[in-house]
């Protein structure tokens, strides 16, 4: 029995063993090997059908042409649209992660109305309701308030749609963002520019229609003017360093040594009625006292001069930073005298009028409310304001716009994030995001012809979103729908038989006249495409007068905007990057700003070691900025690049996450026009 | 890791670094694996006690290794290497013989301790003693019986246990420690005495004629237990305790005398346990 | 009351004071232990570590600890294959030291790999060219080869050899001691190489990158003989430091002096070979990978000096000390000596790991610095006081100093 | 260019037309999975297998000038540095492609291949990749995302490879065809800075460039034979990469 059992055993060890030899159990732990990949905390990439689908960018004005690969209908990624008319199959990096916007946590997804500091859930009806009683009232006692709708995103079809509901409105005022690029009266004809004369504008990093412009960059010369060793100056072919706020002089400068060595176009100067104005101005800045205000030696400026009008066409551009806000009236005139002076203006590679893409019946200027700029309406004049795309306002000033508010007054901002001015709103209103919302994107405001492009929507916007226009419409009780207008507009476009249609999916184009119907142009357009008008012919120059009403105004801007001050000794520059500086953005742009210093971040200011030294600052440090309208808190970074008594601070998102840009913003005082390009200020560690 | 396994290649690094690998592990296993099996065998036939006496005398103090002869004087210094059993000695015949010349009548007491010469003298500090029957009585040494006093609790032999020599007689436990003696000879245990008795044991002999070369006698036993005080003497002051301070007359119970520690240690040194 | 579990004859302090003694190092234990649980479930953020500085403290002093412990393999190689038995006094000492340090190590190294249920990949798919495949492969085989070889220490132990088995076994595994001692020698060898060579192939950090000697670079054979050189030393400073804290004398002051003597002659060579070593690498290697030395040592605080420090000061110094017979009789010399030669290989682990990562290798990269979080530090308290309390332990209830009793007996 | 035919994948980035935007950095995560940042994360413990780094010519205002250098991995072709030391073989060169190919399934996470790679192109994953409730859709389903603890880096989007080499096979081609195969960060560059395609060809564009005038490696001297050049015309860059190690960066 004892016996028995141990030969048992034996067969049972034996087997064992004999087991271990066989290759079964090291297979199966091989199989395990593989398990161990499935693990709690790794999400499993949703699979499907796998489509591409086309749309258009309308997250900045460029209007880019988006091929979205979709698996079933959630877009995974976006690229652009090969040699598309504009934006030459570029995306930028905010618009690469764009489809990540409408799922952010933070959207907005109901109606809130301010109560004290914070908001509470209400209906649309509600706000809408509020809204009409508030017109109601003025109407009723005839009140010299106004009723303004502040367009972010001006030049679509629904600010048409705005602009005719304000007409109706009592004191109607249409109002363009202060840095509106969309809204810049004429093209440029990058693609045969000889030279570009930049004062800030960020022309190599989202500046126009990206795509175009760096498409474009083997062939012009670039000439930077700016404070900060921006990407675009790193890159320019000449980088002038200027003083904070001397742009004019510099204009003036320039023009000066064109008047004086007779380089200028004198054909184009015939055609301005206040030239000799003009040459007089002009003849105050010879490239000596140029040289003092500007920091930039005399020679330099001289030979600028030549530069520029050496390789015509030539142009200079004013255009904005979305931190820095733009330049401010002035200076744009006196940067725009030198196309004058190149005679760059309704010429080819200079600057061309944009044609507009044909408006429906009941939509011709007439019947609109005129397009204002802020500085425009007078003090504590609004009654009821409607915000539209209130994220894309996220650098915005708030003050600016707070002190055109009357004593009592709504504000309704109709926003997907609770960010930027819809956080001053009393009303926020849940609008569609980006790839939702069905709607036109407005031609790219560098380019001299007319487009017309559908965003057409990817995806379902939240069932409380309304637009802009179905908004109004229920406060006006009822009106037509975007969606209908846009139609209008298609069939607009198809009857002029003008241009032709750019199909996204394989790059053709089709001219509107062999389109058959509106139908099928609006087809066309919606499965992805845009309509492009021929490039406008250059026209006879009209008349018309440089300086306008403004010649001391324009003095006083060259003689610098910044006075010394002895309490506030350094320079405030503050700059932000399209697509970033505004409100909410993906969560993967932390490659950009947290897992690299690619972009030093909301939450940083730049110094030049000197200057950091001379306040006693140094790298890491935490300082705080004090100007005489506010005062912020930001990491110092040392940076040798950086002009010697500037603060470099960027407008945009940050790691930390705790620096919202309005208390820069605030910081930087809001000029008349509403710009707030420059400050003094005073440093000290915090 | 194997050839089937993902990655594996059939060259000359692989085989090289994989083959030193499982070389090493099938030493270590194997040496392994051998000293198990022998342990198991050994444990079977019940070789313990021996293993265990090899071990312990193997572990005993450069000093306490002395061989007989030397003490005897009849050689200046040498170790024994054969634990104690002089009749698996290949030297011990040899002194032996030259000592035979030699003989002297020493007195069966020692500075007023008995040392009765009847009997045979084991390096335990046990006795043997012949007996009319042909029986063997095993007992505890005057030193001994002094060390141990009397026992809280005494393991003695089942009867009719075989007993080898130099393994583990009894073990007599007090003062929170237990004590081994040694078994001086060989034999099959008859009966078991205690202190009382002043016999431990009676063994029936394996053979009628009982080889007892390897126990001492007479003045050679004498000799040794002089030496034995000396060392008791050297181990006890050490402790500073009170053995030997009445001029020479060991103190009856050292296991009372001395404190708990100090005596177990001081039995473990006399009694040959490390 | 644990009296019956210690051998006959050693003296040891009461029970009570011996729970006192643990006390603190149980309570550091724990608290390593935790930091360590931190590491494991929340992952290695939280420690300091980075994608720049991938290996930090941990590294540094897994290599620092197993050179130190090396005494356990070469005093084990002295004792039976070239039997010198005068050393028998620490050899169960050095084992117990060995074990301690390496399978502390070998439990850092766990915690810090980041997918430790993975760590048998090695195993399964090795890649038999990687430093860190020798490594994984001897450490293991060679911390079973210790745990066998302690295991006789163990049923020695006055109660487990009342058991028949143990007490054969005991005897049994002693007989075959000499067979493991070889393994364990070939073991140590190859992965304290390794070790060294873990660096030492880094083409792609100038700093470490040595050329190679067969498949070897040259830092393989350095890191052993180091290894071997401070071996004894650290058993000696051990042994005094339990002597200190005992304050019994437990081996002959002779085989200190023999410790010595030997980390002394190994030392000598160790530096000689370790300057040529560098001469080549300065004026070979380096350049040949299109650096220059100077820019390895423009960065303060890691200037020259390190260097020097390194060979001349902690080498080439208690080299010449150990050497010397009338110095080693004294015990402070002998001491200061060996405490130098045991942090001079500290450091040279130091260098390797620490300041090869520290070092820019690209023109836009920056000279990093890096400071472990507490739960780094506190992993690694955990491993000493594991140390202290197996030795504490071991020291109590086995024999590790079988000189102890008879010089007691003096 | 040819998948069977043995190819060796490769790019030259123009750094005088990279405008540092970061385009290339964002495509790159959105195509990989690579997780947004956790909270915690900084420019040291992040996952940008794509990373543009700034490059300053140490000079102070105004003479400063900087370029922006992308650095992936740069898929060494000779001692591939990672490849020898990963202890279970978990980073291989693909024989057919030239690709250096990271195997995240069978990575410990030891991080020694972090240790030897010389252009800091390989990232560790500190924490369990998160991504914002419901965003969990926007993943790209050709790439499965990576576990905390283990090394991962750029494989030139071996999604795309396969993609295009599955799109080849189906129209019954032996050989993909080169705009088929583009790697996001290629696709996404706004300026057109980099050029990809198969250096073993010498008709192709990036062959060509390779060669030419202004073309570099970095690190050239280890003899890693990366596959991944750059090229500048303004002499200081060439300067500051020959002069290697030693200067400290502008930013950060």
């Amino acid at each position: 029995m004892g016996l028995g059992r141990r030969d048992l055993l034996k067969l049972v060890g034996g087997g064992a063993a004999g087991f271990f030899l066989t290759p079964v159990p090291w297979r199966l732990i091989d199989g395990v090997a593989i398990r161990t990949e499935s693990w709690p905390g790794v999400p499993d990439p949703p699979r499907g059908e796998v489509r591409t689908r086309y749309t258009t960018c309308t997250l900045c004005p460029a209007a880019c042409g988006v091929r979205a690969r979709c698996v079933v209908d959630q877009p995974v990624s976006l690229a652009g649209v090969a040699s598309h008319p504009a934006s030459a199959g570029v995306l930028c990096p905010a618009g690469l992660c764009g489809h990540h916007l409408p799922l952010l946590p933070n959207r907005l997804r109901q109606a809130l109305a301010r109560k004290g500091d914070n908001f509470q859930p209400v209906g649309i009806d509600a706000v809408a309701g509020a809204v009409a009683t508030a017109l109601a009232d003025m109407r009723q006692n005839g009140s010299a308030e106004r009723v303004a709708v502040l367009d972010a995103r001006p030049g679509r079809t629904a600010s048409l749609m705005y602009r005719r509901w304000l007409r109706a409105a009592p004191n109607g005022t249409y109002l363009l963002a202060p840095s509106a690029e969309a809204t810049a009266p004429m093209g440029i004809d990058i693609a045969r520019t000889g030279t570009v004369l930049s004062f800030g504008a960020p022309v190599l990093d989202g500046w126009g229609t990206p795509g175009r412009v760096l498409e474009a960059r083997k062939t012009f010369r670039l000439i930077q003017v700016e404070t900060r060793q921006s990407r675009t100056a790193l890159l320019a072919d000449g980088w002038l360093p200027i003083r904070p706020g001397t742009e004019a002089a510099l204009a003036l400068g320039i023009a000066n040594v064109l008047i004086e060595e007779k380089l200028y176009d004198a054909a184009a100067a015939r055609n301005a009625s206040d030239f000799a104005a003009y040459a007089a101005l002009a003849a105050q800045f010879p490239p000596q006292r140029a040289a003092q205000l500007t920091g930039i030696p005399a020679q330099t400026i001289i030979a600028a001069a030549h530069d520029f009008v050496g390789h015509g066409p030539a142009i200079a551009i004013a255009a904005s930073d979305p931190g820095g806000g733009p330049l401010g009236e002035d200076e744009q005139i006196a940067i725009a005298a030198l196309n004058v002076l190149s005679g760059s203006i309704g010429r080819e590679g200079g600057f061309l009028p944009r044609g507009e893409a044909s408006r429906p019946a009941g939509f011709e200027e007439a019947a609109l409310a005129p397009e204002q700029g802020i500085a425009e309406v007078p003090d504590a004049s609004i009654r009821v304001l409607i915000i539209d795309d209130a994220r894309a306002a996220g650098t915005w000033c708030w003050s600016a716009i707070e002190r055109k508010l009357a004593a009592t007054h709504i504000v309704v901002a109709m926003t997907e994030f609770l960010e930027g001015a819809a956080q001053h709103a009393d009303f926020a209103v849940p609008a569609p995001a980006y790839l939702e919302a069905g709607e036109d994107a407005p031609a790219p405001p560098d380019v001299p012809a007319a487009m017309f492009s559908l965003a057409g929507a990817l995806l379902k916007p939240p069932p409380e979103a309304v637009d802009g226009a179905a908004f109004l419409n229920q406060v006006a009780g009822g009106g037509p729908a975007l969606a209908d207008v846009l139609k209008q507009r298609v069939a607009a476009i198809h009857a002029s038989r003008r241009g032709e249609v750019f199909h996204y999916a394989d790059a053709s184009r089709t001219a509107v006249r062999d389109v058959k119907s509106a139908a099928d142009l609006w087809k066309a357009l919606e499965e992805g495409g845009c309509w492009i008008d021929h490039q406008p012919t250059p026209h006879e120059k009209p008349l018309f007068a440089i300086l306008g009403d403004a010649p001391d105004r324009v003095l006083e801007a060259a003689s610098g905007r910044l006075p010394a001050d002895a309490q506030f000794p350094l320079a405030l520059v503050p700059y932000g990057w399209r697509g970033a500086a505004g409100g909410a953005i993906s969560p993967i742009m932390t490659k950009l700003y947290q897992e690299s210093d690619l972009r030093p971040g909301g939450d940083t200011i730049e110094l030049h070691p000197d200057t950091a030294r001379k306040y006693g600052v140094a790298d890491g440090h935490v300082a705080i900025v004090q100007t005489r309208c506010g005062s912020c808190q930001r990491r110092v970074r040392v940076d040798e690049s950086v002009m010697p008594g500037v603060i470099q601070a960027e407008v945009g998102p940050s790691a930390s996450g705790n620096c919202r840009p309005e208390a820069l913003l605030n910081a930087c005082g809001v000029a008349g026009d509403g710009t707030w390009r420059l400050a003094r200020a005073s440093l000290r560690r915090a | 890791m194997f050839p089937w396994v993902n990655g594996f290649k059939w060259d000359a690094g692989h085989v090289i670094f994989l083959g030193a690998f499982y070389t090493v592990v099938m030493i270590v296993l194997a040496t392994v694996v051998r000293a198990l099996v022998r342990s198991r065998h050994h444990v079977r036939v019940e070789k313990v006690e021996a293993f265990r006496w090899k071990q312990d005398f193997h572990d005993l103090p450069a000093r306490d290794r002395r061989c007989r002869h030397e003490l005897n004087g009849e050689v200046d210094s040498r170790l024994c290497e054969n634990g104690f059993d002089c009749r698996s000695c290949a030297k011990h015949p040899e002194f032996v013989q030259a000592a035979a010349a030699r003989a002297d009548l020493p007195k069966g007491e020692l500075f007023g301790f008995p040392m009765p010469l009847d009997r045979l003298y084991h390096r335990g500090h046990t006795w043997v003693r012949k007996e009319k029957d042909g029986t063997l009585s095993v007992g505890l040494d005057e030193l001994g019986a002094r060390l141990i006093g009397k026992p809280e609790r005494l393991d003695l032999p089942e009867l009719g246990q075989h007993l080898n020599a130099n393994a583990t007689a009894w073990s007599a436990a007090r003062n929170g420690a237990t004590i081994r003696v040694l078994a001086p000879i060989e034999g099959t245990v008859l009966a078991t005495g205690g202190p009382d008795q002043g016999w431990y044991l009676k063994l029936r002999p394996d053979g009628p004629q009982p080889d007892t070369r390897h126990l001492l006698r007479d003045g050679e036993a004498v000799r040794w237990m002089s030496r034995e005080l000396d060392r008791l003497q050297l181990l006890a002051t050490h402790g500073a305790c009170p053995a030997l301070a009445d001029g020479g007359a060991l103190v009856e119970d050292l296991g009372a005398a001395l404190p708990k520690n100090e005596w177990a240690a001081v039995c473990g040194e006399m009694l040959l346990e490390p | 009351m644990d009296r019956s579990y210690i051998a006959r004859g050693l003296e040891r302090c009461t029970t009570r004071r011996f729970l006192m003694w643990l006390l603190p190092w149980t309570l550091l234990l724990a608290f390593g232990l935790y930091a360590a649980g931190l590491c494991l479930f929340k992952g290695l953020n939280q420690t300091n570590m980075d994608n720049r500085f991938a290996f930090g403290l941990w590294i540094f002093l897994d290599l620092t600890v197993i050179a130190l412990g090396a005494g356990a393999f070469f005093t084990g190689f002295l004792v039976y294959i070239l039997r010198m038995h005068e050393l028998k006094a620490v050899i169960n000492s050095a084992v117990v030291i060995g074990l301690v340090c390496y399978s502390g190590a070998v439990t850092v190294l766990m915690v810090d790999v980041g997918q430790p249920l993975r760590a048998w990949f090695t195993f399964w798919h090795p890649n038999v060219h990687s430093m860190l495949t020798e490594v994984t492969f001897c450490i293991t085989c060679y911390l079973t080869v210790l745990a066998i070889e302690y295991l006789p220490l163990l049923l020695k132990n006055r109660r487990l050899r009342q058991v028949p088995s143990f007490l054969v076994f005991e005897f049994e595994l002693h007989r075959v001691m000499y067979v493991l001692a070889g393994v364990g020698t070939f073991l140590s060898f190859f992965h304290q190489g390794s070790l060294g060579g873990l660096y030492g192939v880094l083409r792609g950090r100038p700093f470490a990158f040595r050329e190679a000697l067969g498949v070897w670079p040259s830092t393989f054979f350095l890191f052993v003989l180091s290894a071997a050189a401070v071996g004894p030393s650290f058993v000696l400073l051990t042994t005094w430091l339990v002597e200190k804290i005992t304050g019994h004398q437990l081996v002959e002051r002779t085989v200190m002096q023999k410790l010595g003597r030997l980390s002394g002659v190994l030392l000598i060579v160790y530096v000689l070979l370790k300057t040529i070593d560098t001469l080549v690498w300065m004026n070979r290697t380096v350049p040949g990978e299109g650096f220059s030395p100077q820019q390895f040592y423009g960065f303060e605080p890691f200037g020259v000096w390190i260097l020097f420090a390194e060979i001349v000061v902690f080498g080439l110094l208690p080299a010449v000390v150990l050497l010397d017979a009338r110095r080693r009789a004294s015990q402070a010399w002998l001491l200061t000596a060996a405490g130098f030669a045991c942090f001079g290989v500290a450091l040279n682990r130091f260098v390797m790991t620490i300041q090869t990562l520290a070092l820019p290798t690209l023109p836009f990269d920056r000279f990093l610095s890096y400071w472990p979080s507490w739960q780094e530090v506190g992993t690694f308290l955990a491993v000493v006081a594991y140390g202290v309390l197996v030795y504490s332990l071991s020291y109590r209830y086995l024999i590790l100093f079988p000189q102890e009793r008879d010089l007691k007996a003096r | 260019m040819a998948a069977n035919k043995s190819a060796r994948y490769g790019m030259v980035i123009d750094l005088d037309r990279c405008t540092g935007c970061g385009a290339c950095m964002v495509a790159c995560a959105i195509e990989n999975n690579v997780p947004p940042a956790n909270a915690k994360a900084t420019e040291r413990t992040g996952i940008t297998w794509m990373r543009v780094h700034r490059l300053g010519n140490g000079r102070p205002f105004p003479d400063s000038r900087a370029v922006f250098f992308p650095i992936l991995c740069q898929q060494c072709g000779h001692h591939t540095p990672c490849v020898a030391v990963c202890p279970q073989n978990a980073v291989e060169v693909d024989a057919a492609t030239g690709i250096v190919d990271q195997m995240p399934q069978r990575c410990l996470g030891c991080r020694y291949c972090m240790a030897a790679c010389p252009y800091h192109a390989r990232y560790f994953n500190w924490w369990d990749p998160a991504w914002p409730a419901g965003m969990e859709k926007t993943l790209n389903p050709d790439v499965a995302p990576r576990m905390r603890g283990v090394v991962e880096k750029c494989n030139l989007c071996h999604g795309r490879l396969h993609r295009a080499e599955s799109k080849a096979a189906a129209e019954g081609r032996r050989d993909i065809a080169a705009n088929d195969y583009v790697p996001a960060c290629v696709e996404a560059c706004p300026a057109k800075a980099i050029t990809f395609g198969d250096l073993a060809d010498d008709q192709t564009e990036v062959a060509q460039l390779a060669r030419s005038e202004g073309a570099f490696r970095l690190l050239e001297k280890l003899g890693t034979e990366s596959k991944v050049y750059y090229r500048s015309e303004r002499p200081w860059v060439h300067q500051a990469v020959k002069s290697g190690i030693g200067k400290e960066p502008q930013r950060g």
